[in-house]
């Protein structure tokens, strides 16, 4: 079933590209490309850079880490309250980043709800200013999107794989690492991918919570905002067409079936060309 | 300073940040034994996280209200002084599309006018001068930074917009300003230092010291 | 490895409830109509369907019991399935999916992959081997379930109709390929003639019950429901006998060899009735005038169907159908031998 | 294959909802409910709450009707360079809002790209403090979520089913309309719910785009940063639990299969209860 | 409504290649081995898979022909397709699954339901109506979808397997319920009883070609590849022949009623090779010592298979299976009458 779609809905989709996709042409448009080279020559701006490759991956690791057995569980545990916490999942989605830096205050700050168990357990005297804080401010925001998107992919599973390999005689893990995880991949990868992309333009929780400490918590996005503040808007510019090129590159870079679901049906325009 | 034997931690405000970079660096050029770690965020969040326990030594404020809160929390260690003075400017884009020449103008309705939001400081004072002048203007954007302002005015986005001299500067050739005459309202600016550590407080007393007028007003602050 | 099986157990919400042994190394077959609770059957053996009542033990060892509540989880019972609907993992390659059981049971990589190629080998599927589940037919990708299932070289093999969508030649291989097996194996079927030619023992499910149980031949020359002389070819009526005459429900009165009282099954072959355009007068003791229904040729012999007062189904040579000039709507005699009749107890 | 999980998963979705959930348990417990009707009683906070609700449904809306055909086509259509427009697509989230906010100014603004044809073709002077530039600002960064969403399902589609429907007679528009679209909806509703979430937290490239105008741009997020920078943290805490307790309630409210694909197959857990 | 059909198509490096013609309200049966084509060259048909040269005439109208690029969507052809995969839609009942066709042709929600009703009583599932199909069990699901495409009341129907999985009972109704049918069919089946009992025309497929079109019985007699033979029954054998005596490439010479020269194939009912225990003396003209392979009963009849010189099946009654002693590895006579060979070029 795969004919050229009518015009409408191209339209439609050229819209939505123009959308999305002209504010980065002007963008790339308004660069200044001559002092370009200057700017992301700059010791800071290579540091914010490593900052931001640092916390973003570091905060999609923790998402995927911790996100899997959540999203395990909301889909495959029934219990009371489920569609609570998976509200409760999405709601550093609904939360100006600002709050959620304050929030995080008050529940892992020095005063906050388990500030005094990390001071005493792990020595954590405070967050504000670490790579770990920025790390955790990244994650806060970034893993209901690898939460929601691994959910959805475990319910389209069909459970009738997993009960196959177990009467071949696969064991949980077995079933989890050849079965349930390879067939999930498509959803793991778009989900990892989205909450990475979040956590790489992530701004407002870090700032406040972590603070915006050159080689430590200052991230691209930190740098940005602060050259922008600094008035230097050029810089500013410049340091984001960096961010997009890096995005880009490893967007563009991952296998764009990583992105989608792994074909299970042959491409349906191979059966069906259009007259 | 050599290998930061000893540090400051200085939480400045963001608009403030070059005029800080430049006392950082001949801060430490003074004191080769300290080094200068600097922190610029909005007011409210540099307070927030001193209220939250961050390691901080020094609080500069753009904002006499934030330092109020912080200090009734009783996180300053010492009282806090006031160290800059700002006075509004009346920024256009280069061209002055809008053809502003001055407040009075602000009252056309088909202007877009950005001001600072009445409740940061930047707002307050561009609402108080713009009622001294007896101007009704109503701004089509209320921003929480005056940055913010100067960003769209810049852009070409906003005719007019109100913001610190010190910002003017900062648009360079984008902007033009538009001569307000003489003031008599101001922004001061507070410092305090946070901790009772004595790097706190020297670093304090250089940033009111004679090199820490120099600095701020080579940025185009006044003195309180 | 022998099979005690007390199955109760539901899925949403249709109950089964049955109890089979099987010897070690036979054959069970199951068949009884769609929706019957077959595959419900064997997914309980297999562990998919938790029991509610009842226990499965094999060889001995209980692997399914709730009222000591105890469950050996389906990778670790020694048993294999083929599903219906094959469930080949659709992210291996076919060699993959074949070499997937052995690699659980510890095979190396390459042992796997070779046990695997042999199965594939053997199901016709050689050629395959490399390819993805997607790309391959319907029975291809039946032949590669199957495969996968027995390269387990499991004690106990479940097989869910698992020779439906094989060509008929390759079905007749895979058929001896499964009788040369040494594992027990539970095999559900809508063909009488594999059930009859695979089989030690053939259940016979209807309605979650298993209603009759034995030999295939056994089951075929006293089947206990009309379902089941249907499946098997014989005819099946029911009445009440008073000596050695039975009133059938039908309002036709048969003698039979057998004295018996009550209500009974008449069972008869398909085979023995004889049919005449005139009325018979021969040793056969039961004789009747009927309208033909359906005729309907099967291979080298033709089945009529007789309508009122005793419907049943009738075997006859293609040139008598000519010559009798039988078709649906004409009317003629039939007659039947009493030695004939199968009379049981209802 | 339902059995109780292992330990360390339930463990590490433990902490999983502990990080995501903390933060907000401290924000309630800080909150001072005292003053809290007082606040929320004002008409400022009404009315942000208004137009958050006007511009996250309408941003929510706008991501749906352009986003469905893109992902349609993103999903269905191969085209040279397919990987570089669904990385595209994905950049908004990257972008910092307030560079997200000027790159909008650089397309739409008055000396954007398409500025001019905006103010001669229909009379659009500046989006700034209009409802419609909030919309905008809101619907690019929450729109990504959508297509990435609704292109994930439809990949995982059976297009056999597609086929199926068409050779009983069903033309295109009654296979999008009575096999595609219902087959999707889990995943319509997951990316309208998760872009939905995004616009309601937005701030960063509202403000910088469309201003902080009251009734008209200052939707809840705008009002919390600024109640912030005013030094009225109470006020702000009040406003965002408001927001919290506002999304929950659509959340929760929101049938909770409608966040996950629909059941295809009998729930796991009914076939295998654990021992 | 008549089929002219002109395939040549490719699946995913798959080709087929196949003419054939279909008078309206026939039925055609297509045969062959799994991986055949047979399904793709149904959803050819369907339009499913697009033709790479060729057409497809139906009554006369063309709806395929990409020489002139003119293509019926499928949903434009008047045409039904019950796939082997049923595909039943998750989402809707299965009352709403088969009102599904019913509806697209225009018909009101309720007549619609009606249909679906009807047709759902017909395949003897009326109950399951407000059922999900993942609550059916996999014969129930395959009627549902047979009751999907038969309520489209197309004027072609096209039939994947469409009885496999469906129990003995049932399959003998559908079957005659597809006889009644007024739609041109096209069916898909492995079993030849089903192929012989419904189709006017039977293809063979082999390797995406159709290697042999005719009547059943055409067909039957005269079988042009093994393949057929051994799927209809009938003993193949090539050899040379020149005069009335052949040389069968295995070695054995036959003597025939036909004379020719060259490359011939042989073929003989199992049923016309008589076996016995000593070197018979009759007027048959071959006569052969061989092996015994399997002894397979089959119904009512016993299928002996011969080893070299000649492999081949034969029938035997069970009588004569006790009689002679016949088992696996044992030996025996063949005799064979020459006018019972049909002999053709090869
Ligand atoms: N998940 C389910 N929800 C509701 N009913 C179910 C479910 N699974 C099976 N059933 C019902 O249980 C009954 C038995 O199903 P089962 O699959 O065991 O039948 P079967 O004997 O294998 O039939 P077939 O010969 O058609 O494969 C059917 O009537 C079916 O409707
Ligand atoms: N998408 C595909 N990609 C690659 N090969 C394919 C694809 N679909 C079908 N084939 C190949 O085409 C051949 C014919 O397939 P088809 O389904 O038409 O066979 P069939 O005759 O219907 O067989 P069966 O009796 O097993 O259903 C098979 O060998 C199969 O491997
Ligand atoms: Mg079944
Ligand atoms: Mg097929």
């Amino acid at each position: 079933m795969s004919r050229r779609p009518p015009v409408g809905v191209l339209a439609m989709a050229g819209v939505a590209i123009g959308v999305l996709g002209l504010p980065l042409v002007g963008l790339l448009q308004r660069t200044p490309w001559s002092s370009l080279g200057a700017t992301l020559g700059e010791a800071a701006t290579l540091e914010a850079l490593r900052v931001s490759a640092v916390v973003s991956l570091a905060a999609a690791a923790v998402s995927v880490m911790l996100g899997l057995p959540l999203a395990w569980v909301l889909a495959r545990l029934p219990f009371r309250g489920r569609a609570l916490v998976r509200a409760v999942v999405l709601l550093p989605m609904v939360l100006p980043p600002v709050v959620g830096g304050i929030a995080l205050f008050f529940a892992l700050g020095r005063r906050g709800l388990i500030g005094r168990a990390l001071q005493n357990g792990f020595g954590v005297d405070t967050l504000i200013g670490t790579t770990a804080g920025a790390v955790i401010a990244a994650a806060f925001v970034a893993m209901p999107f690898f939460v929601i998107t691994a959910e959805a992919g475990l319910r389209q599973l069909d459970p009738r794989l997993e009960s196959a390999a177990a009467t071949l005689g696969a064991g949980r893990w077995t079933v989890l690492r050849r079965i349930t995880l390879p067939l999930l991949a498509p959803s793991l990868a778009a989900g990892a991918t989205l909450s990475w992309a979040r956590a790489l333009g992530e701004f407002g929780a870090t700032i406040t919570f972590a603070g915006n400490h050159p080689g430590r918590t200052r991230t691209l996005p930190l740098a940005i905002a602060q050259a922008n503040e600094a008035g230097q808007p050029e810089a500013a510019i410049a340091m984001s067409v960096l961010l997009i090129a890096v995005s880009l590159v490893v967007l563009v870079g991952l296998r764009h079936r990583w992105l989608a679901p792994r074909r299970r049906w042959p491409e349906p325009s191979q059966e069906i060309p259009s007259p | 300073g050599g290998a930061g034997e000893t540090t400051v931690a200085v939480y400045a405000a963001a608009s403030l940040s070059e005029a800080f970079e430049d006392l950082a660096a001949r801060y430490e050029a003074a004191n080769p034994d300290v080094e200068v770690r600097l922190n610029f965020a909005g007011s409210a969040r540099l307070a927030a996280q001193i209220g939250a326990g961050a390691r901080a030594d020094v609080f500069a404020s753009a904002n006499g209200a934030t330092m109020g809160r912080v200090a009734a929390e009783g996180r300053t260690a010492a009282p806090p002084a006031l160290f800059a003075r700002n006075r509004l400017a009346l920024v256009v884009p280069a061209g002055n599309p809008g053809a502003v020449t001055g407040l009075r103008d602000l009252s056309d309705d088909s202007l877009v006018l950005a001001v600072c939001a009445p409740e940061v400081p930047c707002g307050a004072l561009a609402r108080a001068v713009l009622a001294d002048a007896g101007v009704d203007a109503d701004a089509d954007t209320a921003e929480t930074s005056v940055r913010a302002v100067l960003t769209k005015v810049m852009l070409g986005e906003a005719d007019a917009g109100l913001v610190y001299a010190t910002d003017v500067a900062a648009g360079g050739d984008k902007v033009a300003a538009v001569p307000l005459g003489p003031q008599t309202r101001f922004n001061d600016y507070p410092v305090a230092a946070v901790s009772d550590r004595a790097v706190a407080a020297h670093f304090m007393d250089f940033v009111l010291g004679p090199d820490g007028r120099r600095i701020l007003s080579d940025h185009g602050f006044g003195t309180p | 490895m022998s099979i005690h099986a007390e199955i109760q157990a539901t899925v949403g919400g249709f109950a089964i409830r049955a109890a089979f042994d099987a010897p070690a190394g036979t054959c069970t077959a199951v068949v009884g109509p769609n929706g019957a609770g077959k595959t419900t059957l064997i997914h309980a053996l297999a562990g998919l369907v938790a029991l509610e009542r009842g226990k499965i033990v094999l060889a001995g060892q209980v692997v399914d019991d709730p009222a000591r509540r105890r469950r050996v989880p389906p990778e670790r019972r020694p048993i294999a399935l083929h599903s219906q609907h094959n469930l080949l993992f659709p992210h291996l390659s076919v060699a993959d999916n074949v070499a997937f059981g052995p690699r659980c049971s510890g095979l190396a990589a390459r042992a796997a992959r070779r046990r695997a190629e042999e199965w594939l080998e053997k199901v016709g599927l050689a050629e395959a081997a490399g390819l993805r589940p997607a790309q391959l037919s319907g029975g291809q990708a039946q032949r590669a379930g199957l495969a996968r299932a027995a390269a387990c070289q499991p004690e106990v093999l479940l097989l869910d109709e698992s020779l439906a969508a094989l060509d008929a030649e390759t079905r007749t291989d895979v058929r001896h390929l499964l009788a040369d097996l040494s594992a027990t194996r539970v095999l559900i079927t809508h063909d009488p003639v594999e059930a009859r030619l695979l089989a030690d023992q053939l259940l016979v499910m209807e309605t979650g019950e298993i209603v009759q149980a034995g030999a295939p031949e056994e089951v075929a020359a006293n089947p206990r429901t009309p379902w089941t002389a249907g499946l098997l070819g014989v005819n099946l009526l029911s009445g009440r006998a008073a000596g050695t005459e039975v009133a059938l429900d039908c309002g036709l009165a048969l003698t039979t060899a057998t004295p018996m009282t009550g209500p009974v099954l008449v069972a008869f072959s398909p085979a023995a009735v004889t049919l005449s355009t005139a009325e018979p007068h021969t040793s056969a003791r039961n004789t009747w005038e009927a309208e033909v229904g359906r005729v309907q040729p099967e291979g080298d012999r033709v089945k009529v169907f007789l309508g009122p007062p005793a419907p049943c189904r009738v075997w006859v040579t293609p040139q008598a159908v000519g010559e009798l000039g039988l078709e649906a709507g004409s009317r003629c005699w039939a007659s039947l031998k009493a030695t004939e009749l199968t009379v049981r107890q209802a």
